[in-house]
């Protein structure tokens, strides 16, 4: 296709391997100045890597790969260049994951590597009044003078932004930068990219969510297993038809799942919870397992008055009380860092309440830990797979005993032929590619990953509650489908699923009841027919809803 | 003039202290574990040794015994920095080294496995003066004393005024972060342990001058003491030096208190180390250290 | 089998085998004495030497037993710590002779001591007489007001700094202990350890700031067995002025003008005579006292140190050796608790 | 690491293999070639020629039953301090302490000994076992809850307690417990049987039955650490503190567990001397052998099996150190054991990565995932 503007950036054969793995093949990608591009596909299609090696992070095994300085003019080889040169040259990359150092400032962080000094020393007042003007410039809003580790996730993320263009960065590239953003901070963000392409910026975009491709980009790269398959310009296409490219077949998407068949179930749920009040049982559980001692009557998890303290607050989570019934998914909405990963961390056992009580069908888990609750039927889904879900150094077949060690061991020994079994049904179940049980964790891609931490802890043990955090951070559009579809299945045998997700979408997508979080409270909680995008947006950003006591 | 006897004494005893500990602070500061504080300061004072005999010269001495301490710790940046090996383990290693190198090497250079023959060093006899006061004024005359006391604001100056310093605590901290704005990591690192080389190397240079000469294992474990400050000290190396005072004062204390006989003497040898371990259960808890402290970049 | 005599050394020499204790040959000390007796012995009577340095414990019965199992001579173990593996292997090898410096001699419950097998001379030092008489010496130099040619302000403070706190090291103490008391009733020691691990006997900083701290609370001369901690005895004395003893060797060289003398142990004699009778066959074992009276202990006074030393004092001293050596002064091993 | 021998597919059993060869054996290997490399150099600065040296080394260690009995003797420490190290590093936590713990282990063996008196062996044995890893494993659970309790870094304070023990032990022996002239205990009647009461050949060397407790222990770690689940929960804790808390692991019970665990077994390793040797305690034994284990369990990749194969080697070139200590000082040893450490810690990651490049060229799907 005719490429109007001439190209600033142009990857040709690239390919790059990681011992045994290669990450990209023959891929290949031409952006022009001015343009905004989307680069997608699947997890571990190879997005990041082939990023990484245009801002000079790696060397290509094989391939050019070429960039017009500072974004304009003819194309220089620049192939196996360092960070540094990348830099000077005018290309600056927002990573996946956080590139901060939490005990340095916003201005160190920005200035670092490119440090302003008077005489031998660091002019801190300069770095900081820079800061200052270009926060000012762009728009994007942060104090140059508080540490990293105070900072919201989407402060940090600005902080991220702000670093590249410090540089002068006229090429930008931006890996998942949405991901924690709440819907407003993504606004802003895409306000700050178009300027940067009015002013003959080029800006390549990675990203999963396919609604943000068709809002932002001009044209599209689509990435299969390593290799660049496909180039759109983003007028002439569909989500679906996105969707199509990267995984090779149809595609149910998160955005119109919102059936017919749901709006039923959704309101099947709220009736039965009024009618639960009214003192009636209107209708029987759905069906469960052996262990049906829980009964509809009763909430399946009942929290009251609920208070964590976090690294940064002593009521991180402050006072919040809620019920989710048996065959109930309660969303929980809310910008990232608003007490949702701490709640959810006491629900599971991990970090102690300093107030309050936490019921497992009718039961007291407070005091209980984290092996106590999950026996008393408790399943949790973590919003961090590295750290948390798996030991990455473990091979499959083992992660996907993690937490359930006593349940395949005898006495003290560990029954190694069940867990062998237990492996290669769930690998074969769930399709967890590569499908060989004794490869480490770490090798597989993000989906893959997180296919293992669901696959666990939705047929590990019999459970009545499923805390599931971010279940499709990061994940790719197949296995989003899939995952959902779990997440369905669950609901209609009867589980009470609490739905943590900073991605809106998905909570519509999923939830029979939606709560926003803000500063440690609910702000509001809907029920699905009443939420929407427009409606929950206020209360994320504490627009509106009860302001929590001071 | 007790309290003026006790004074020096600290001085004295602090000097290597607060010139290895400093170096300590560096290192951890950039992510490398200072393990080998002590074979720094042993290769140092046996180097330092060398210059001072074959150059008769303390001050050839003194860059003998930066050269070797500096030697050493590159070694340490190689292994762990280079072929990201284990830094606790390529650490005890290279503590293993320095005590069987020098012990090689002593035998070599003088055939002994005891000491070195008296050397110049920083300052003459004494010219027979006994008092605290005097002693306090011999010690003004070494060199040493005065860059040990002056590396304490030298560093803190380095690592919170300079862009160096802005580099090693983001390499201490979150590497990858560094590297990703084009900051060289491992160049960073390997200067920071260089640097704690130098510095550790000039507190083995104090030792060896001091006693104008070498002797077999003549740092006994003080540069794990040194480490026990960074600790104690949060790696801030101010409160880092108010640390090596205090163990520093501890010695005094437990030397002015043995004559006494008191209590067993090797009660009294404990107090260091058992202040340590207090202090690390107690005072410093789960303490603020680097975040990729001993981690690869 | 039996303890007889043992058969006589072939006539083409004499084969010799030492195992030094841990700190090796170049000690400057009873290693480095061992050496130059076995040394003497090889120039003088033909005596052919093997060494061993062993690395850890265990290594010392693996060094013996290689040179017993090769069929040497004699094998000398340089240190107190060889006591049990030397009375070991003495039995399981009768034919050859075995010697050990500061060998340990074990009491039966009756209190007496058990003698060592025929083929084993447990080399004895009374490291307490000598210390006696440089305990006595320092408690007299102490109320001079000149040593030499300085001038010093007179004191019933004498020092003595220990390495490692065990008691091999405080027989030493003992023995000046008693020395100092014997003339200077009213004297006090001020007695001092720089450790209790190994690492004691070579940290000649802790020496140093040990000495200095005595120096300063008026002690004059000071006393050490401490191996290379000595060392910072010695410069502490030098930088204060005043005056230390040294231990083992004749340290004077170490600092001219401030070792006021030295308690001597020769053990370089005594691994002389240890091969010299082996070659001549009248190898015998069992206990072998060197006290003052065998001169195998004693306190160096030569041209080095001669001016330090009033000659009243001298006299006074080697009146002390004299009633010692006549058994009319006991001095005792162990510290009165 | 999940193996059940039964119904593992073939290319699993290969896998297994070939981590067993990768972490067990090949490390000692490389290790091998450099001490010889190294030591080569060495000799040759000595003015001595390296094959008369070594030579002389084997004559001394392997090619006679005194010195193989040695080799076994010193072995069988090393095994001790080495798998010590190896059960802290597991879990995450480097036991710098091995050497006190084994300290306090031979002493506590050698109290139990003196209060049994004349007990007959079938009890006296199994008490001072027990106490041995009683009297290290109390020592090492210190820093284990200093660590789950304040957050102490344990390798400093094991460091610290090395000095700390030592000097309560050495009052302990000089103040109330030795013999007088010694710096040791009086003899205990418990003991255990030497090799060389099997044949004579072994005569005089020192290796004892403890070697079986040795080798019993490398086969009871392994079991441990590869079989069971609080083995399978200590190894998480190991790699992922986190991810062991969310598996509903105790992180701070753990690593109590693992660090008492860990000076249970250096204490058991004082028993080579006190209870298979000397059957006394004696001041300063234990030194050296607890930074050799570290040595050890590195070059043993943190395996049990490797960890055998390297106590040999180390114990081999020490061994072989007094055997030619006629050519060449003992010094030399000493450097030899620290190159090769660090020579193995820089190497063996590179020589794998060849090793892996050269075994495996088209093994696997070239993508990994999708
Ligand atoms: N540092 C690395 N070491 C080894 N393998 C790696 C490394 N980085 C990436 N890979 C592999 O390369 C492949 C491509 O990874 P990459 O990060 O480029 O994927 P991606 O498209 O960004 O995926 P995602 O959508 O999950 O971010 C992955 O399958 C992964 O296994
Ligand atoms: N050091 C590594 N060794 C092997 N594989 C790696 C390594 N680093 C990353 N990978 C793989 O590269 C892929 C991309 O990694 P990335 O950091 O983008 O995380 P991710 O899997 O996309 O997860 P998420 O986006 O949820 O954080 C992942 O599949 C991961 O398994
Ligand atoms: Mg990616
Ligand atoms: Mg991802």
């Amino acid at each position: 296709m005719p490429v109007t503007q001439p190209p600033a950036i142009r990857l040709a054969g690239v390919r790059k391997t990681f011992g045994p793995v290669v990450a990209n093949r023959d891929a290949s990608l031409e952006v022009a100045a001015g343009e905004i591009h989307a680069l997608v596909g699947e997890n571990g299609a190879g997005k990041s890597t082939l990023m990484r090696v245009l801002a000079g992070m790696y060397g290509p095994d094989a391939g050019t790969v070429q960039v017009a300085p500072q974004g304009a003019g003819a194309l220089r080889d620049v192939t196996g260049w360092t960070t540094a040169e990348a830099i000077a040259a005018g290309v600056g990359m927002v990573h996946q994951h956080f590139m901060l150092v939490p005990t340095l400032t916003v201005a160190e962080n920005v200035v670092l590597g490119q440090e302003l000094t008077k005489g031998l020393q660091l002019d801190r007042a300069r770095a900081e009044a820079e800061v200052r003007a270009l926060s000012q410039k762009t728009g994007l809003q942060v104090a140059a003078d508080r540490p990293v580790s105070e900072l919201s996730v989407g402060e940090a993320q600005r902080v991220e932004i702000l670093k590249v263009l410090y540089r002068g960065a006229r090429i930008l590239i931006l890996d998942e930068p949405t991901a924690v953003l709440s819907p407003p901070e993504v606004r802003e963000l895409w306000t700050v990219l178009r300027g940067l392409a009015a002013q003959g910026g080029t800006v390549v975009l990675i990203t999963h969510k396919l609604d943000e491709v068709v809002d932002i980009s001009d044209t599209i790269t689509v990435m299969r297993a390593g290799t660049t398959v496909e180039r759109i310009r983003t007028a002439d296409t569909t989500p679906q038809a996105i969707a199509r490219a990267m995984v090779g077949r149809d595609v149910a998407l998160a955005l119109d799942v919102m059936g017919a068949g749901d709006e039923l179930h959704a309101e099947r749920v709220e009736r039965r919870a009024a009618s639960v009040e009214g003192g009636a049982v209107a209708e029987a559980a759905p069906a469960r397992g052996r262990d049906s001692t829980l009964d509809a009557r009763r909430s399946a998890l009942e929290v009251t008055g609920l208070t964590v303290a976090g690294a940064r607050r002593p009521n991180e989570v402050d006072g919040v009380s809620f019920s989710v019934a048996p065959g109930e998914i309660l969303g929980i909405a809310g910008v990232e860092g608003n007490g949702q990963t701490e709640l959810l961390e006491a629900l599971a056992g991990l970090a102690r309440p300093t107030a309050g009580r936490i019921a497992l069908a009718g039961a007291d888990v407070t005091a209980l830990g984290v092996r106590a609750r999950a026996d008393a039927g408790l399943s949790h889904i973590p919003e961090d797979r590295h750290r948390r879900g798996l030991v990455l150094d473990w091979s499959i077949a083992d992660n996907l005993v993690l937490g359930l060690q006593h349940r395949f061991s005898a006495g003290a020994r560990l029954d190694g032929r069940r867990i062998d079994e237990n492996a290669r049904r769930l690998v074969r179940e769930f399709d967890i590619r590569p499908a060989d049980p004794s490869l480490p964790a770490r090798a597989l891609s993000g989906g893959n990953q997180q296919k293992i931490v669901i696959a666990r802890e939705m047929t590990g043990r019999d459970y009545h509650v499923l805390l599931a955090a971010q279940p499709t951070r990061g994940v790719d559009v197949g296995a989003i489908e899939f995952i959902h579809d779990q997440l369905r299945r669950a609901r209609a045998a009867g589980k009470a699923i609490v739905l943590v997700s900073a991605d809106l979408a998905e909570i519509l997508a999923l939830a029979d009841r939606v709560a926003v979080m803000y500063r440690g409270r609910f702000a509001t909680v809907l029920p699905r027919r009443e939420a929407s995008a427009e409606r929950l947006g206020p209360y994320m950003t504490g627009a509106a809803g009860a302001e929590p006591a001071a | 003039m007790i309290v003026v006897a006790f004074l020096a004494q600290v001085l004295r005893i602090v000097v290597p202290y607060l010139l290895a500990a400093s170096g300590g602070v560096l290192s951890e500061r950039a992510g490398i574990v200072a393990l080998t504080l002590e074979g720094f300061m042993l290769t140092g004072a046996f180097t330092a040794t060398l210059g001072s005999y074959y150059a008769g010269s303390p001050w050839v001495g003194l860059l003998a015994g930066i050269a070797g301490g500096v030697a050493l710790a590159l070694l340490l940046a190689l292994a762990t920095v280079r072929y990201k090996a284990d830094q606790v383990v390529a650490g005890i290693a290279l503590n293993l080294l320095a005590i069987g190198g020098t012990r090689f090497f002593l035998r070599y250079a003088f055939d002994s496995s005891s000491n070195s023959p008296r050397v110049p060093g920083f300052g003459g006899d004494g010219g027979g003066a006994v008092g605290a006061a005097a002693t306090l004024a011999a010690s003004a005359q070494n060199p040493l004393v005065w860059i040990g006391i002056l590396t304490v604001p030298v560093v803190a100056w380095l690592l919170y005024r300079t862009p160096f310093g802005l580099r090693v605590r983001a390499a201490g901290e979150k590497p990858e972060a560094a590297r990703s704005l084009g900051v060289p990591v491992a160049r960073v690192r390997v200067l920071a342990v260089a640097g704690a080389g130098a510095l550790a190397g000039l507190a083995g240079t104090y030792l060896a001058l001091d006693q104008h000469q070498f002797t077999d294992g003549m740092t006994a474990g003080r540069g794990f003491i040194a480490l026990a400050a960074v600790i104690f000290g949060r790696w801030d190396p101010k409160r880092v030096a108010f640390a090596c005072v205090l163990f520093a004062a501890a010695e005094t204390f437990q030397i002015q208190l043995q004559g006494a006989q008191l209590i067993p003497s090797q009660f009294v040898e404990m107090i260091p180390y058992v202040l340590t371990i207090v202090a690390l259960a107690g005072v410093v808890g789960r303490s603020a250290a680097p975040a990729a402290l001993g981690k690869a970049e | 089998r039996p303890s007889g005599a043992l058969e006589p050394p072939s006539s083409e020499g004499l084969d010799v085998g030492i195992v030094f204790d841990v700190g090796g040959r170049g000690d400057k000390s009873f290693n480095d004495g061992a050496y130059l007796g076995a040394m003497r012995a090889a120039d003088s009577l033909g005596a052919r030497v093997r060494f061993i340095e062993p690395g850890e414990g265990s290594d010392r019965e693996a060094g013996l037993r290689l040179l017993a199992a090769e069929g040497m001579d004699l094998v000398v173990g340089v240190g107190f710590i060889f006591t049990d593996d030397l009375t070991l292997l003495a039995k399981e090898y009768p034919n050859v002779r075995f010697a050990g410096v500061d060998l340990a001699v074990a009491n039966d419950a009756a209190g007496n001591p058990i003698t060592p097998p025929a083929n084993l001379a447990a080399l004895k030092f009374r490291e307490e007489e000598g210390s006696f008489l440089v305990g006595a010496l320092a408690a007299l130099l102490s109320r001079e007001t000149r040593v030499g040619e300085r001038a010093y302000r007179p004191t019933t403070r004498v020092g003595f700094v220990g390495g490692m706190d065990i008691p091999l090291i405080h027989k030493f103490e003992a023995g000046y202990r008693a020395g100092v008391r014997h003339v200077c009733p009213e004297c006090t020691v001020v007695a001092q350890y720089a450790g209790v691990t190994p690492e004691a006997f070579r940290n000649p900083g802790r020496g140093k700031e040990l000495a200095l701290s005595q120096y300063q609370s008026g002690v004059n001369v000071i006393f050490h067995a401490s191996g290379s901690t000595g060392l910072g005895v010695f410069e502490a004395a030098r930088a204060t002025g005043k005056l230390a003893v040294g231990v083992d060797a004749d340290q004077y060289a170490e600092a001219p003008g401030h070792i006021l003398t030295s308690m001597v142990k020769g053990v370089d004699a005594a691994v002389y005579d240890a091969i010299a009778r082996a070659k001549a066959g009248t190898f015998r074992g069992g206990i072998q006292q060197f006290g003052l009276k065998e001169q195998g202990v004693g306190y160096v006074y030569d041209a080095n140190n001669r001016a330090l030393i009033p000659d009243a004092l001298r006299a006074r001293v080697e009146a002390l050796r004299d009633s010692i050596v006549a058994g009319a002064i006991r001095v005792p091993a162990e510290r009165e608790s | 690491m999940s193996d059940a021998t039964a119904g593992a597919t073939a290319a699993e059993r290969a896998d297994r293999r070939r981590t067993l060869l990768e972490e067990a054996v090949l490390p000692p290997l490389v290790a091998l070639a450099i001490a010889l490399v190294v030591g080569d150099l060495l000799i040759l600065t000595f003015g001595q020629s390296p094959g008369a040296v070594f030579a002389m080394l084997l004559e001394g260690t392997w090619a006679n039953a005194y010195g193989f009995g040695q080799v076994l003797y010193k072995a069988t420490s090393l095994t001790f301090t080495g798998l010590a190290f190896a059960i802290g590093a597991r879990a995450g936590l480097f036991n710098i302490g091995a050497e006190s713990q084994l300290a306090a282990g031979g002493f506590a063996a050698a109290v139990a000994g003196l209060a049994l008196g004349g007990a007959p062996a079938i009890l006296a044995v199994p008490v001072c076992i027990a106490a041995a890893a009683v009297g290290g494993g109390a020592v090492g659970a210190v820093p284990g809850v200093l660590k789950a309790r304040f957050g102490a870094s344990e390798v400093i304070v094991t460091i610290m307690l090395n000095f700390v023990v030592l000097a309560l032990l050495n009052y302990v022996i000089a103040a109330h417990l030795h013999v007088p002239e010694t710096l040791h205990t009086p003899e205990i009647a418990a003991g255990v049987p030497r090799l060389a009461d099997l044949s004579d050949a072994f005569r005089g060397s020192a290796a004892n039955a403890i070697l079986l407790l040795a080798l019993a222990a490398a086969a009871a770690a392994w079991w441990y650490l590869f079989r069971t689940r609080p083995g399978f929960e200590l190894r998480a804790v190991g790699l992922q503190p986190d991810a062991a808390e969310y598996g509903g692991v105790d992180v701070g019970r753990v690593w109590v567990r693992a660090m008492a665990l860990s000076g249970a077994v250096a204490g058991l390793g004082g028993l080579n001397y006190v209870l298979g040797y000397k059957h006394y305690y004696e001041e300063g034994f234990a030194a050296g052998s607890g930074f050799l284990g570290v040595a050890v369990a590195l070059v043993g990749r943190n395996h049990p099996l490797g960890i055998v194969i390297a106590a040999l080697l180390f114990a081999t070139l020490s061994q072989g150190g007094l055997a030619v200590n006629a050519l060449v000082p003992k010094q030399m040893v000493e450097v030899l054991q620290a190159v090769v450490i660090l020579a193995v810690v820089t190497s063996v990651p590179e020589v794998r990565r060849v090793l892996r490049a050269a075994l495996r060229p088209a093994a696997k799907p070239a993508k990994a995932a999708a």
